[in-house]
């Protein structure tokens, strides 16, 4: 494992001492109290990272953990990199979503194990390596006074919104793609929705919060993005509304995964585990996410969710970009 | 010449030792570690879309590069020769780009020119066909412009012969036929150098063309290798990022060599030294005018663009008193970042001390010029996009080095060196050999007669050389973002975490208030009398 | 019908930011005419000729050529419509061009097809002995045969008013002569009048029809060359158009000629030339080097400071006891330095006012 | 004990790429001597200078200064271990520096302290008359002043030997005469050796104890100045060394001094001098300007084909019947272009061999 981001005021690093009894009753597999040091890859928003470091140093003082925080091209490229040259330097991996940790599993780079929060985590947000810690939604946003106000997918293909439309482009950011599976792999929508999307003259923009921005701008009326972006802008006083949609927001999960080669695999469970407890949870809902947990408050969440099968579009990941791309260009 | 031959072997093997170092080893680590994840199916990797990439990059770099040097040359003619009022503002204006990250220089256009951007809510005009070809490629050129003109200016001010140009004139050329026959030909390896430069850069840009391109579905090169990148938990998509680097390599460097051919100069400089110099005559009222509104028009819009999103309390609101904020920049200026910041100067100052180092060297004992083989090793790297470059340092040293700031310095040096190298390289073509002879039969020995001949000559393009490349290091993003470690968080890293939160109008004060640090260092550079201007500095009365 | 003088420099200045090189110089050059720019060094020959060809704008006067105005009077005429040519001091040759492209580029600019001006510059190559070395870039030549490509550039479009600058300063004797001999042609045949600013008096009194002496961007004399140096207006003029030594004495008798004079103790029959008529007293004598001759039998003597062979003629530094004396003998030295000779004073030109 | 030869060049070869430009040339300077190079243009002088100073590498030969092999023999010394001083053709002065640190810049080397540096540079200055415009970079220096510069800069820190490539090329007459004076009287105080390489004859046989004629790089001819002005190997080196031209006349008698010598139609008594005994029979004569003279009553006639003024004399050309005739004459000129006038042959030198 590699040193602590020491030159980061973040609390990772504090450890304070003799907080002896500072085991709570969701402890780790092990008997003995985790400590040493602990490295963690993520590509986890800067701040929810460092509320979770911070509630997790109170609980397990003797860990400090050192944090490389990346988007998940450059992290993944990192990894790739180190896996060529003496190895992954990380413990724990924390991705925003499901694809690149489920590659890593793929190649069997994780632990298979099963954290005591196991019954916190429904079914369809985790694995038996990784396991979900809390929730992205594709939603829609749409501008003060656009008429008329979309309620569901269905809406962004609506000619009333005929090129006024902006979507994430699925080539650059996993949850996008979470949302290309999902439509792709639904019997009511199909890679069609995207053809219909193309025909009303949506646009592809590169990242979630540009869809954001070009909407509240105006560029375009509507789109599709993250609560959280949307839910933080509004909070603002940008002029955007959330629209949910009735037939479900796209929800895409965020899986912590062990490292195998970890080389201190009580504290890495300590850690990945924690992230599942009440603790953990609180502090990612208290940055604006939605926990995994239904037993921690969240942020408000507008109507039903669908999650898209990871499993099945992992394998086909060539094939649906290679056929959205073939609609949208790139 | 029989000059310090003691000196050449040293400096020979120094240079054989970086260069292997540098970018000899990591290039190869890279390779072969691709080839063992599959490199070998390279033309499957590209695949027919891939070509389309191939083509999008290659004829957007070549038309930016003719375009930036022609701009880039004329401004450097204008404020280089000729009497402009007020020229250390008009230079400062040209060169401030350099200070603007490009992903920010994208967005700070779109806000300017854009559909809802600035002309178009007061004047309701906007800049056709900015997302897409066109745009991608004005806003390249508007930022390759001041690179063109800075190694160009400082190859002017390194010797002028002002008795060329009369000789041409008195032999009944007009002005445009003596400085199409004349004065263009005598910069011809200066042009080369800014021409290599601006195309690999192009060929290398990422920022804009991702913002601009996507939307109409444009892909270059780069796009599709940080696409790669993305998906790059998979071997196979791995094994494509280096693939496609390689091959942009390839052409980024066979162009320039094949191009550098064409460009080279032919005859070098006589001792005969130039007539009395006048003093400049003053510019024509049509030329500055299209200087400063060049300048106005790419630079000065574009950043009240960026203060004006920097100080909008949220997107979407109409930048009116009630609606700014000046917390942006307090979000901005986190503890982090201010941290952060340190490390960057420190180390984009080591970095720009030394690639203009080993660029010297490279340019004392290799080739006069910037085209020989090292200037092409040199280019390699430079060619390289800053993710790979990361990934190849660190398969060469991660082992050792991880998380440092010296694994971070040795990335740099790997993708700027040529930044620091072709300036250098391309004026000293423009010396006539007599001058260093001079020194060394009176008793100055070769090392002497750098320090105290050669140098001061060149000052004006090595001062340029190290501008470029602290710039360039100051706003690099991608590099640092896979390097970085607990003792190295730079700038960049604090830049993507704010990006990544989503929030433009924070990022956009962050590149704001980076644009006026770097920007005030510079400018105060600029502004400074005591810039040893090279030859051309006297006389100009 | 008049001809319009080739040149006419009026009341001209030319300041470099604030060094002033050039006060109020007046200057005509007839048509056909060559006048000899003889000036020490720094004097504003060079600036002189800039501010002519256009390279240099005058910070006051006015210039015309071929009767028109040129430069002054609000009027700036761009030096490639002067109809000039011009040979600069250090060639100025383009380090791109070879010697052939650089002498046909005159001919290519005025419209001859790439041919002829090929064909007329390989003739002037000839012309100038390097028609081997046209396939040469000037870093590959030595200085003189770049100063001869330098003129044939110069040559190439037979221009109405030639400015040289030094031309011959790198080349050898029978060269020089060549080049004079050829500029001497080239004017019979095109009329063109010249400027031809040089330190060699020898050449400039030779070729010259007329030179004017410069100093600190003034003129000090305008005269044919006969008279230059027959009647130099002051020994500084004297000296820099040729050895020269001014000797006191004093005039005896003004009637019969030759003059008595008598220099130091001894009086001597001289034949003296003077601009005012001529009283008994002091003069001050401007003696040419070969105004005097050494003579073992005469009367005043003097010793021998210093000895100089110069091939045809020995030149002599002698101090008489009226003064320093520059003699010239035919022949090898035939006096050592220290030696005591007698001399004899032939002829003087009595030296107008009496500055120093 | 014997003191070193200042400069030993054996067998020397220099070219450019596949230019030869200097062939097997031997040379030996002594110590204290000046020798002066003449060479038309062309001819290799700056590139033997460059090989001495060691800035282009000999293919061949060897070089020594002051006794020590400096190239050749596989060594090569640094040009700033070679204790020279040289003056440029072109100057080569550094443009960052004013005239006072570029003269300051040998001796900061040889390092004497800035101070001294600066006094002596000042002084130096003022020896070449340019103390004024020490403030000033070469840009803002007219062309001699330029080269005065570089000449102080090479009397800088007194070195052994000098090698001037034309420090005089851009200096008006009493600027050169000084110059001159200035390197004799240095030579005098350090004893120092000079290659003194000049188009300007006069100054050539007045400053050298040798005088080395280069043609094509190779050496014509080595001698005193006398020996090479009165007895030129041959026609070439005698036009090079000053004006001359060759009469075919016919040895009448070999008895007796003056010779009788048949020139066309008349015989007259000429003074002689030949290397090889002489026998009756056709003779080429060298003749120089200055040994023949008009003379309105002589026998042979000739017509003047130019004449040029030059202050002290004229030099005419007359078509004689046995050849062209360079004839030098006192004053300004007597005939007319065209005229007929009688002259005569004072001396001549008999040409060895029987080349053209
Ligand atoms: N770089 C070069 N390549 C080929 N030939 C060259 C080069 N430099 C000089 N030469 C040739 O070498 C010969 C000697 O040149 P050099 O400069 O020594 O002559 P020089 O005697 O100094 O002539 P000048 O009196 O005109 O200065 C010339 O014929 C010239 O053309
Ligand atoms: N750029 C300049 N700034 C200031 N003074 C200058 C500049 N250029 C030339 N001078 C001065 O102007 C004067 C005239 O220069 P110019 O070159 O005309 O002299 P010149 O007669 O040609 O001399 P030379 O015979 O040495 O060539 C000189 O005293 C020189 O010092
Ligand atoms: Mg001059
Ligand atoms: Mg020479």
């Amino acid at each position: 494992a590699s040193p602590g981001s020491t030159a980061s005021p973040s609390p990772s690093v504090v450890s304070s001492p003799g907080a002896s009894d500072g085991a709570p009753s969701v402890g780790p597999t092990t008997s003995t109290a985790p400590s040493g040091t602990l490295t963690l890859y993520t590509s986890v928003t800067q701040d929810t990272v460092d509320a979770v470091l911070a509630a997790y140093a109170v609980a397990y003082p003797d860990v400090s953990i050192d944090v490389f925080r990346a988007p998940t091209g450059e992290l993944d490229a990192r990894i790739a990199a180190e896996r060529a040259s003496g190895g992954v330097g990380a413990d724990v991996l924390w991705g925003t979503d499901p694809l690149s940790v489920q590659a890593y599993a793929s190649q069997d780079l994780f632990k298979a194990w099963t954290p005591a929060e196991v019954d916190a985590v429904p079914p369809a947000y985790h694995t038996d390596t990784f396991w979900g810690t809390r929730l992205l939604n594709m939603i829609i946003v749409y501008r003060d006074g656009v008429t008329p106000e979309p309620t569901d997918w269905t809406d962004l293909v609506d000619p009333a919104h005929a090129g006024r439309v902006a979507i994430p482009d699925p080539g650059f950011a996993g949850s996008a793609f979470g949302a290309l599976g999902y439509f792709a792999s639904s019997d009511a929508y199909g890679i069609d929705y995207y053809a219909a999307l193309k025909q009303n003259g949506a646009t592809q923009v590169q990242a979630i919060p540009e869809v954001l921005t070009s909407v509240a701008e105006g560029q375009y009326d509507l789109g599709m993005t993250l609560d959280k972006t949307a839910r933080d802008a509004i909070a603002a006083g940008s002029p955007v509304h959330i629209a949910w949609p009735t037939s479900g927001a796209i929800a895409v999960y965020s899986p912590v995964a062990v490292f195998d080669s970890t080389d201190n695999p009580g504290a890495a469970e300590s850690f990945a585990n924690f992230l599942l407890t009440v603790e953990g949870q609180t502090a990612i809902a208290d940055t604006g996410w939605q926990p995994i947990r239904d037993d921690v408050a969240g942020p408000e969440i507008g109507g039903p969710q669908v999650a898209p099968d990871w499993n099945a579009i992992f394998d086909r990941q060539e094939e649906l970009l290679r056929d959205y791309r073939s609609i949208f260009g790139g | 010449m029989a000059e310090g031959s003691r000196w050449r072997a040293t400096g020979w093997v120094a240079l054989a030792l970086a260069l292997l170092g540098i970018v000899a080893w990591p290039l190869f680590r890279l390779l072969s570690t691709a080839w063992g994840a599959g490199l070998g199916g390279l033309a499957a990797a590209i695949g027919t879309d891939g070509a389309a990439a191939v083509a999008t990059s290659l004829w957007m770099a070549i038309v930016v590069t003719v375009a930036s040097v022609a701009g880039g040359t004329a401004l450097a003619l204008l404020t280089e020769r000729s009497a402009v009022p007020g020229v250390a503002w008009l230079r400062a204006g040209i060169l401030a780009p350099l200070l603007i990250p490009d992903f920010v220089t994208a967005i700070s256009w779109t806000r300017a020119y854009g559909p809802v951007g600035i002309t178009a809510r007061l004047t309701g005009v906007e800049l056709p066909g900015l997302y897409g070809p066109v745009g991608i490629v004005v806003v390249l050129v508007a930022g390759a412009v001041p690179l063109a003109y800075l190694v160009v200016a400082a190859g002017l001010r390194v010797r002028s012969e002002p008795d060329l140009e009369r000789a041409a004139r008195a032999s009944g050329a007009t002005p445009w036929e003596s400085l199409r026959q004349v004065t263009l030909p005598l910069l011809l390896p200066v042009l080369g150098a800014a021409a290599a430069l601006v195309f690999v850069t192009t060929m290398n840009a990422f920022g804009t063309p991702v913002v601009l391109g996507r939307p109409a579905g444009v892909v270059t090169m780069t796009t599709r290798i940080y696409q790669d990148l993305a998906f790059s938990s998979t071997p196979e998509a791995f094994a494509r990022v280096v693939a496609l680097s390689a091959l942009l390599v390839l052409l980024a460097v066979v162009t320039v060599a094949v191009a550098g051919r064409a460009l080279a100069i032919r005859g070098e400089r006589t001792g005969a030294s130039a007539g009395p110099v006048a003093a400049h005559a003053p510019a024509s009222r049509a030329g500055t005018g299209a200087a400063w509104a060049f300048v106005v028009l790419t630079v000065l819009l574009p950043l009240l663009a960026l203060v004006l999103t920097a100080m909008t309390r949220a997107v979407g609101l109409t930048p009116l008193p009630p609606n700014l904020t000046l917390a942006h920049f307090a979000a901005a200026l986190d503890a982090r970042t201010v941290a952060s910041l340190g490390t960057s100067l420190v180390l984009a100052a080591l970095t720009a001390i030394g690639a203009v180092l080993l660029g010297g060297l490279a340019t004392a004992v290799a080739s006069r010029r910037g085209s020989g083989p090292v200037g092409m090793m040199v280019l390699l790297t430079f060619a390289l996009p800053g993710s790979v470059v990361a990934v190849a340092i660190l398969i060469a040293y991660g082992v050792t080095l991880r998380d440092t700031l010296a694994i971070l310095l040795v990335a740099y040096l790997a993708k700027l060196w040529a930044l620091g190298q072709r300036p250098v390289a391309a004026a000293v073509s423009r010396l006539p050999a007599d001058l260093a002879r001079a020194a060394r039969v009176h008793g100055a020995g070769s090392f002497t007669t750098l320090r105290t001949v050669v140098l001061p000559l060149l000052a004006p393009a090595i001062v340029a050389a190290g501008l470029l490349v602290f710039t360039v290091a100051i706003n690099e993003v991608t590099i640092s973002t896979l390097l970085y470690g607990p003792h190295a968080t730079t700038l960049a890293v604090s830049i993507v975490n704010l990006q990544q939160l989503g929030d433009p109008t924070v990022t956009a004060a962050l590149a704001v208030v980076l644009t006026a640090i770097v920007g005030l260092a510079a400018l105060g550079l600029l502004l400074l009398r005591r810039v040893p201007w090279g030859a051309a500095g006297v006389g100009l009365g | 019908m008049i001809v319009p003088a080739a040149l006419e420099c009026s009341d001209l200045d030319v300041a470099y930011g604030d060094v002033p090189v050039l006060r109020g110089l007046d200057l005509v050059v007839g048509a056909g005419e060559t006048v000899a720019l003889l000036g020490p060094s720094g004097s504003g020959k060079t600036s002189l000729l800039y501010a002519v060809a256009g390279f240099v704008t005058p910070s006051g006067g006015r210039i015309s050529v071929g009767g028109r105005v040129v430069s002054g009077g609000g009027r700036t005429v761009p030096p490639e419509r002067r109809d000039l040519g011009f040979v600069f001091q250090h060639y100025a040759l383009w380090p791109h061009l070879d010697a052939l492209d650089t002498v046909a580029y005159p001919l290519r600019r005025a419209g001859s097809t790439a041919g002829d001006a090929r064909r007329r510059a390989t003739e002037l190559l000839a012309l100038m002995g390097v028609a081997h070395l046209a396939a040469r870039r000037p870093a590959q030549l030595s200085g003189g045969e770049q100063q001869r490509v330098g003129v044939a550039r110069a040559l190439a479009r037979s221009a109405t008013l030639l400015l040289l600058d030094e031309p011959t300063a790198h080349l050898d004797v029978p060269l020089r002569a060549a080049l004079v001999a050829e500029l001497a042609e080239q004017r019979r045949r095109t009329g063109a009048a010249a400027v031809y600013a040089t330190h060699d008096v020898g050449e400039a009194l030779a070729i010259a029809d007329r030179v004017m002496l410069l100093r600190d961007g003034a003129v000090i004399q305008v005269g044919d060359p006969l008279e230059i140096y027959e009647r130099p207006v002051d020994a500084w003029v004297a000296r820099l158009s040729g050895a020269a030594s001014v000797l006191h004495g004093e005039l005896v008798a003004t009637t019969g000629d030759p003059a008595q004079v008598r220099i130091g103790r001894d009086v001597m029959p001289v034949e003296l030339t003077a601009a005012e008529p001529r009283v008994p007293g002091p003069v001050r004598l401007l003696v040419r080097a070969d105004w005097a001759e050494l003579d073992a039998g005469a009367a005043p003597v003097a010793i021998v400071s210093a000895a100089w062979f110069r091939g045809p003629h020995t030149d002599y530094r002698l101090v008489t006891d009226a003064g320093e004396l520059e003699l010239r003998a035919p022949g090898p030295p035939r006096a050592l330095v220290g030696e005591c000779v007698g001399w004899r004073l032939r002829r003087a030109w009595v030296l107008p006012g009496d500055d120093r």
